[in-house]
């Protein structure tokens, strides 16, 4: 604590983060586009800076000093404060993240349920937008986005929950220190596939990224937004989103500052471990993002509800009966895996089936 | 009675408009969707905003000139437009074309198949999502093959290379390895694109289903092309009405068995293959050496009067020109029958009762060039 | 092109065996001019003959006409409008062009939409280049056109080309006002 | 599937009543005009507005020389086309974004919507039926705004210019920056165009809003 002040320290450790998260928007924007690049066997920017690392800041530049343009029909105020109520949860999601065993902004004991609780809100600033710019593909993406996020909420709380009553705490530090050399991804695959899922709902990546489909609806909530506000609302807010998600997931899944060794060198080798574990995460994240197309609307709506969610209740049955009989650690291994196993089979056969997807010509009740 | 009518609530249909500008348009095409939530009511198609009028221009140009505007009117399959041309000249004009020119139309005609098709795996890709990628898969091939035409044509797009007759002048001496070192490269870009989409669960769940159409229904509506041979019917003008040579190669024609997008993709991705086989048979038999033109050739060609309507399988369907001559060395009237203009007839037909994202998958499974819908 | 020097083609009989004699055979009260085309056989029937003819083409299981490949307008001049379809029988594998020739100042002719439904972008088209009014087609707007543009046909012979030099210059001098009316 | 069955047997019936048969009425019908002011208005230019840079107005003068650097440097690093293909000409655009030739070496990346976008890349003819859209696009993107015109057709009508439905060139209702030769300009000739409008921006930093 700086000074033994509450307040001060809050506000520096709460400036150390934003500026993290700046640091990290601008450095992902730059690494997304040349990782995808090479998927796509493109270099990626090179003519800004050497390698084009300054591709980001000339991007932000730009944007910053770009008209600012409100459509006159828009609702104002709305209009205007969409942005800040999509990246506010995003950045508070941060807040409460342990990046080594003794420093965060603040360790909560429910950490877990804050952070899934706080993240779901950025919803409302995508509906503020879709609403707000008066644009019928922003009013799509922006139900779209409302369908999504909060139906996505559900299986990933679920697969959460399952993951607390195997480590036992809600505190995030204690999940990690539970985890110790065996990180929960093994213990939990199951849980960790429903989390991965959730999270590519939650930062609209592919195949999930419905509400902002370019090629249907072209960027969807935001597509009337421009210069500052549109970067706020759409880079900022998502790269934000997916650094805290996964940082989070590399908490809880992936062992935190652990690895399987077993060696701690200090706190800036917990930070290392951390970053090197997100970045897995981002990865992989974008890597699908690159390769896979998208869903619709009905089809996402029903991998939700039909797939990940009883799967996500299956989770907690078996995780509860092993626990409550105090059946041996690798049961846990067994049974999740095998529901993997078995989620891998049905999404499998939902694409053999042909299901008469048309409905009448006449017209569509409800 | 629905819900909503019990607690007195109101649901409304909204039109929403794709295009002129839209990135799943291909181009300037328009559609107003009457949508029902997510549900599409209602289609109705704007064209027109690519008409420039090639049709009208060509007869204000002598036979020769008006190669380019084909090039032009069907910018993604030039040789194949180019070849439906030069035949009805040739065929009213009575023209003996030479061996060896014929080789190189077929070689040129089945490759730039393929580089529309490559052009049509990537569009539609990006139409069900795939961020870029498989668009930079498909041009990435379809490149290779453009340095083969510059080659050949010395024009990446508009070659103006096909002559009444005969073609303008003889391919390079490395033609034939050229030929089939792309045949090699296209057979490793076609099994690239087809592990990246054909399986990929997702790409299936989007298109299996989406836009289908019986066969009936689809001669009614005069389609032609993949379209038609998706929903099963073994139709191909190479094989029933062989025109040029043809007739000398040995290929399958794919057909689907129901008609929808999935079967458009796979039926597109067959046919590449085929376009290979054609191609490699091709070069085996084409002559080393010969004339290229015949060889009374008038400086100035004149037809005699008459009409012929010629038509030719192209990557899209049947390509036609109607050609009308009153003697002169310019078309009295010449008249494309563009076969994306006849497909997307059917679009209402197909879309209706879909969601909006389908709209746009089974606008990408038709394949359309705004060029020649427009003419 | 004068329309001196403009030649018709010598009418060839079709040979014996061919769809005309077919069609002779389904309607034998219906006059057909027969002609060999390059490809096809050119049938030309009188306008209020079309209709029943087209009919018969699709349904006649003899003919089985059920595709509709291509249907043009041609210009004339003097000689009038000449709207002419191109069939084909997938069963049959046999093709016909089937012409009408419509006098230049009442160019109508009834819709074949209700026989093959695509007919009708290619009637609008039709219509909207020649002028030529298809009676009873559902929906006779322009299509490649504005919709608001209906009294001038590209693609009749009377409206001609601009040269490029003096189009240029003429609309280089013009304000922006003024434009619609400098292309009438 | 059903409802194709039931599609399918509901068109006969509709096709026996359908009006095609009904005797040939009288005259045609009379087409209405086409409307001259509809046309003048297509055909009208684009009001340009200079755009109002704030950080002008707080900066003092000292500070404007660098920022004008700065900014300029960021702008021609950072051009966001709108994926606005026309004709022929989009093909060989989107060729010049593809692994190839690939623009986002210069940091260009295609965006869908134009108010996302900073340079318009009119890839194509420009027919008067189209020009509306193609200004109200324009008008929608925010300032600072460039216009590539791309190929010969977008740039005088190119072999189109003596049809009565084509545009002159684009330059007849919006302002050009740049114009790209070709018919149509190979991939290498656009990322040329593009080049010279980063030196035009570098260039003009001071009058930019």
């Amino acid at each position: 604590m700086i000074g033994g002040n509450v307040w001060l320290d809050a506000f520096v450790r709460l400036l150390a983060v934003l500026g993290l998260a700046i640091l990290v928007v601008l450095i992902l924007t730059y690494v997304e586009r040349k990782f995808v690049g090479r998927i796509q066997m493109r270099l990626g920017p090179m003519r800004t800076g050497p390698y084009g690392i300054l591709q980001s800041i000339a991007d932000t530049v730009k944007l910053v000093v770009k008209e600012d343009l409100r459509p006159a029909s828009a609702d104002r105020w709305v209009y205007e404060l969409a942005p800040i109520a999509a990246f506010v949860p995003a950045f508070a999601v941060l807040v409460a993240l342990p990046f080594t065993d003794s420093w965060g902004v603040r360790v909560l004991n429910l950490g877990l349920f804050y952070v899934v609780a706080v993240s779901a809100l950025s919803v409302l600033g995508y509906i503020m937008a879709g609403w707000a710019s008066d644009n019928k593909y922003a009013l799509l993406g922006a139900m779209r986005s409302a369908a999504q996020l909060i139906s996505y909420e559900i299986p990933v709380v679920l697969a959460l929950l399952a993951l607390a009553m195997v480590a036992g705490s809600l505190d995030l530090v204690k999940i990690v220190e539970a985890q110790g050399r065996v990180p929960f991804i093994v213990w939990q695959p199951l849980g960790f596939f429903i989390f991965l899922a959730g999270m590519l709902a939650e930062t609209s990546r592919r195949p999930f990224d419905v509400p902002s489909a370019e090629s249907e609806i072209v960027g969807g909530p935001w597509i009337e937004y421009s210069g500052i506000r549109w970067s706020i609302l759409f880079a900022f807010t998502e790269y934000t989103t997916m650094f805290g998600l996964s940082v989070f997931g590399a908490l809880i899944f992936l062992g935190g500052w652990n690895w399987p060794l077993g060696l701690d060198l200090g706190w800036w080798w917990q930070l290392l471990l951390i970053f090197v574990k997100a970045t897995l995460l981002i990865m992989t994240t974008l890597w699908m993002s690159a390769t896979f197309p998208r869903l619709r609307i009905d089809q996402l709506m029903g991998f939700c509800w039909k797939i990940l969610l009883p799967m996500a209740f299956l989770q907690i049955f078996f995780n509860g009966l092993i626990l409550v009989y105090k059946w041996p650690d690798w049961t846990l291994l067994l049974t999740s895996g095998a529901a993997l196993v078995f989620t891998a089979f049905l999404i499998y056969d939902a694409t053999r089936v042909r299901a008469p997807v048309r409905a009448p010509a006449g017209g569509v009740t409800s | 009675m629905t819900v909503e009518q019990e607690q007195g609530l109101e649901t409304l249909e909204i039109n929403v408009n794709m295009g002129p500008q839209h990135p799943a348009t291909h181009g300037v095409f328009r559609m107003v969707l009457t949508v029902d939530g997510e549900r599409v009511v209602d289609l109705v198609p704007h064209i027109g905003y690519l008409h420039r009028g090639a049709e009208k221009l060509s007869e204000n140009l002598d036979y020769r000139q008006a190669i380019g505007l084909q090039d032009r009117t069907e910018y993604l399959a030039a040789f194949n437009a180019e070849l439906c041309y030069v035949m009805a000249v040739e065929k009213l004009a009575g023209l003996e074309v030479p061996e060896r020119a014929q080789y190189i139309r077929v070689i040129l005609a089945e490759l730039n198949r393929i580089t529309s098709h490559y052009m049509f795996m990537g569009a539609f890709a990006t139409d069900i999502g795939v961020f870029g990628t498989a668009f930079t898969y498909g041009f990435r091939e379809r490149e290779y093959i453009q340095d083969l035409f510059e080659e050949v044509s010395g024009d990446r797009m508009m070659y103006a290379y096909f002559r009444p007759g005969g073609v303008a002048w003889d391919a390079p001496d490395n033609f034939k390895e050229r030929v089939r070192w792309v045949c090699r490269q296209t057979r490793v870009g076609i099994s690239d694109i087809d592990g990246l989409l054909t399986t990929n669960e997702v790409f299936v769940a989007r298109t299996r289903g989406i836009g289908a159409i019986s066969s009936q229904k689809a001669i009614d509506y005069g389609l032609s092309g993949p379209v038609l041979r998706a929903c099963g019917l073994k139709v191909d003008l190479r094989r029933e009405e062989p025109y040029s040579i043809y007739d000398r190669f040995d290929f399958d024609i794919p057909t689907g068995e129901r008609g929808d997008s999935f079967d458009r993709y796979w039926v597109r991705l067959e046919e590449m293959r085929q376009s290979v086989r054609i191609v490699e048979q091709a070069v085996e038999q084409m002559p080393d050496s010969g004339p290229i033109l015949p060889e009374k050739l008038p400086r100035r060609l004149r037809c005699p009067p008459g009409e012929v309507y010629m038509r030719a399988e192209n990557p899209r369907g049947e390509y036609g020109i109607y050609l009308v001559s009153k003697g002169g060395d310019k078309p009295y009237r010449l008249k494309v029958r563009s076969p994306s203009y006849c497909n997307l007839m059917a679009l209402k037909e197909m879309t209706v009762g879909h969601y909006v994202a389908d709209a746009v998958v089974v606008l990408g499974s038709i394949d359309i060039v705004l060029g020649e819908v427009d003419r | 092109m004068s329309p001196e020097e403009q030649q018709e083609a010598p009418i060839v009989p079709p040979p014996p065996g061919s769809v005309a004699d077919l069609f002779a055979a389904v309607l034998p009260d219906v006059k057909f001019q027969a002609a060999q085309g390059a490809l096809d056989v050119i049938l030309t029937v009188d306008r209020e003959d079309l209709r029943r003819v087209l009919r018969a083409a699709k349904d006649d299981p003899r003919l089985d006409f059920k595709y509709l490949r291509c249907l043009s307008g041609v210009d004339h001049m003097e000689a009038g409008v000449e709207v002419v379809y191109h069939l084909y029988s997938y069963t049959h594998k046999h093709n016909v062009t089937i012409k009408a020739r419509l006098p230049q100042d009442d160019p109508r002719l009834p819709s074949a939409t209700s026989i093959w439904r695509g007919a009708d972008w290619h009637e609008r088209e039709a219509a909207e280049m020649f002028g030529i009014f298809f009676e009873g087609h559902p929906n006779l707007v322009p299509l490649l056109l504005p919709e608001d543009m209906t009294d001038h046909h590209p693609l009749r012979k009377d409206s001609p080309l601009a040269e490029i030099e003096e189009w240029q210059a003429e609309r280089a001098g013009l304000a922006a006002g003024e434009a619609g009316e400098a292309e009438e | 599937m059903e409802v194709e069955k039931a599609a399918a047997t509901a068109t006969p019936e509709a096709e026996a009543k359908a009006p095609a048969e009904v005797a040939v009425e009288a005259a045609p019908q009379v087409m209405p005009k086409r409307g001259v002011e509809i046309e003048a208005e297509r055909l009208r230019p684009v009001q340009v507005e200079p755009g109002k840079a704030l950080y002008r107005q707080v900066l003092p003068g000292v500070l404007q020389v660098p920022a004008d650097l700065v900014i300029a440097a960021a702008r021609k690093s950072s051009l966001w086309p709108m994926t606005f293909g026309l004709a022929c000409c989009a093909i060989e655009m989107m060729a010049t974004y593809m692994s190839h030739h690939d623009l986002d070496r210069f940091g260009i990346v295609p965006w869908a919507s134009p108010r996302q976008a900073d340079v318009m890349i009119v890839a194509g003819t420009v027919t008067k039926k189209m020009a509306p859209a193609v200004k109200l696009l324009y008008e929608q993107m925010p300032n600072p705004k460039w216009v590539i015109s791309m190929g010969a057709c977008a740039t005088n009508g190119g072999p189109y210019t003596r049809y009565d439905r084509v545009l002159q060139g684009v330059d007849k209702i919006i302002p050009v920056d740049v114009y790209v030769p070709g018919c149509p300009p190979r991939p290498e000739a656009l990322m040329d165009g593009l080049i010279a409008l980063q030196n035009k921006i570098m260039e003009e930093r001071k009058k930019i809003g």
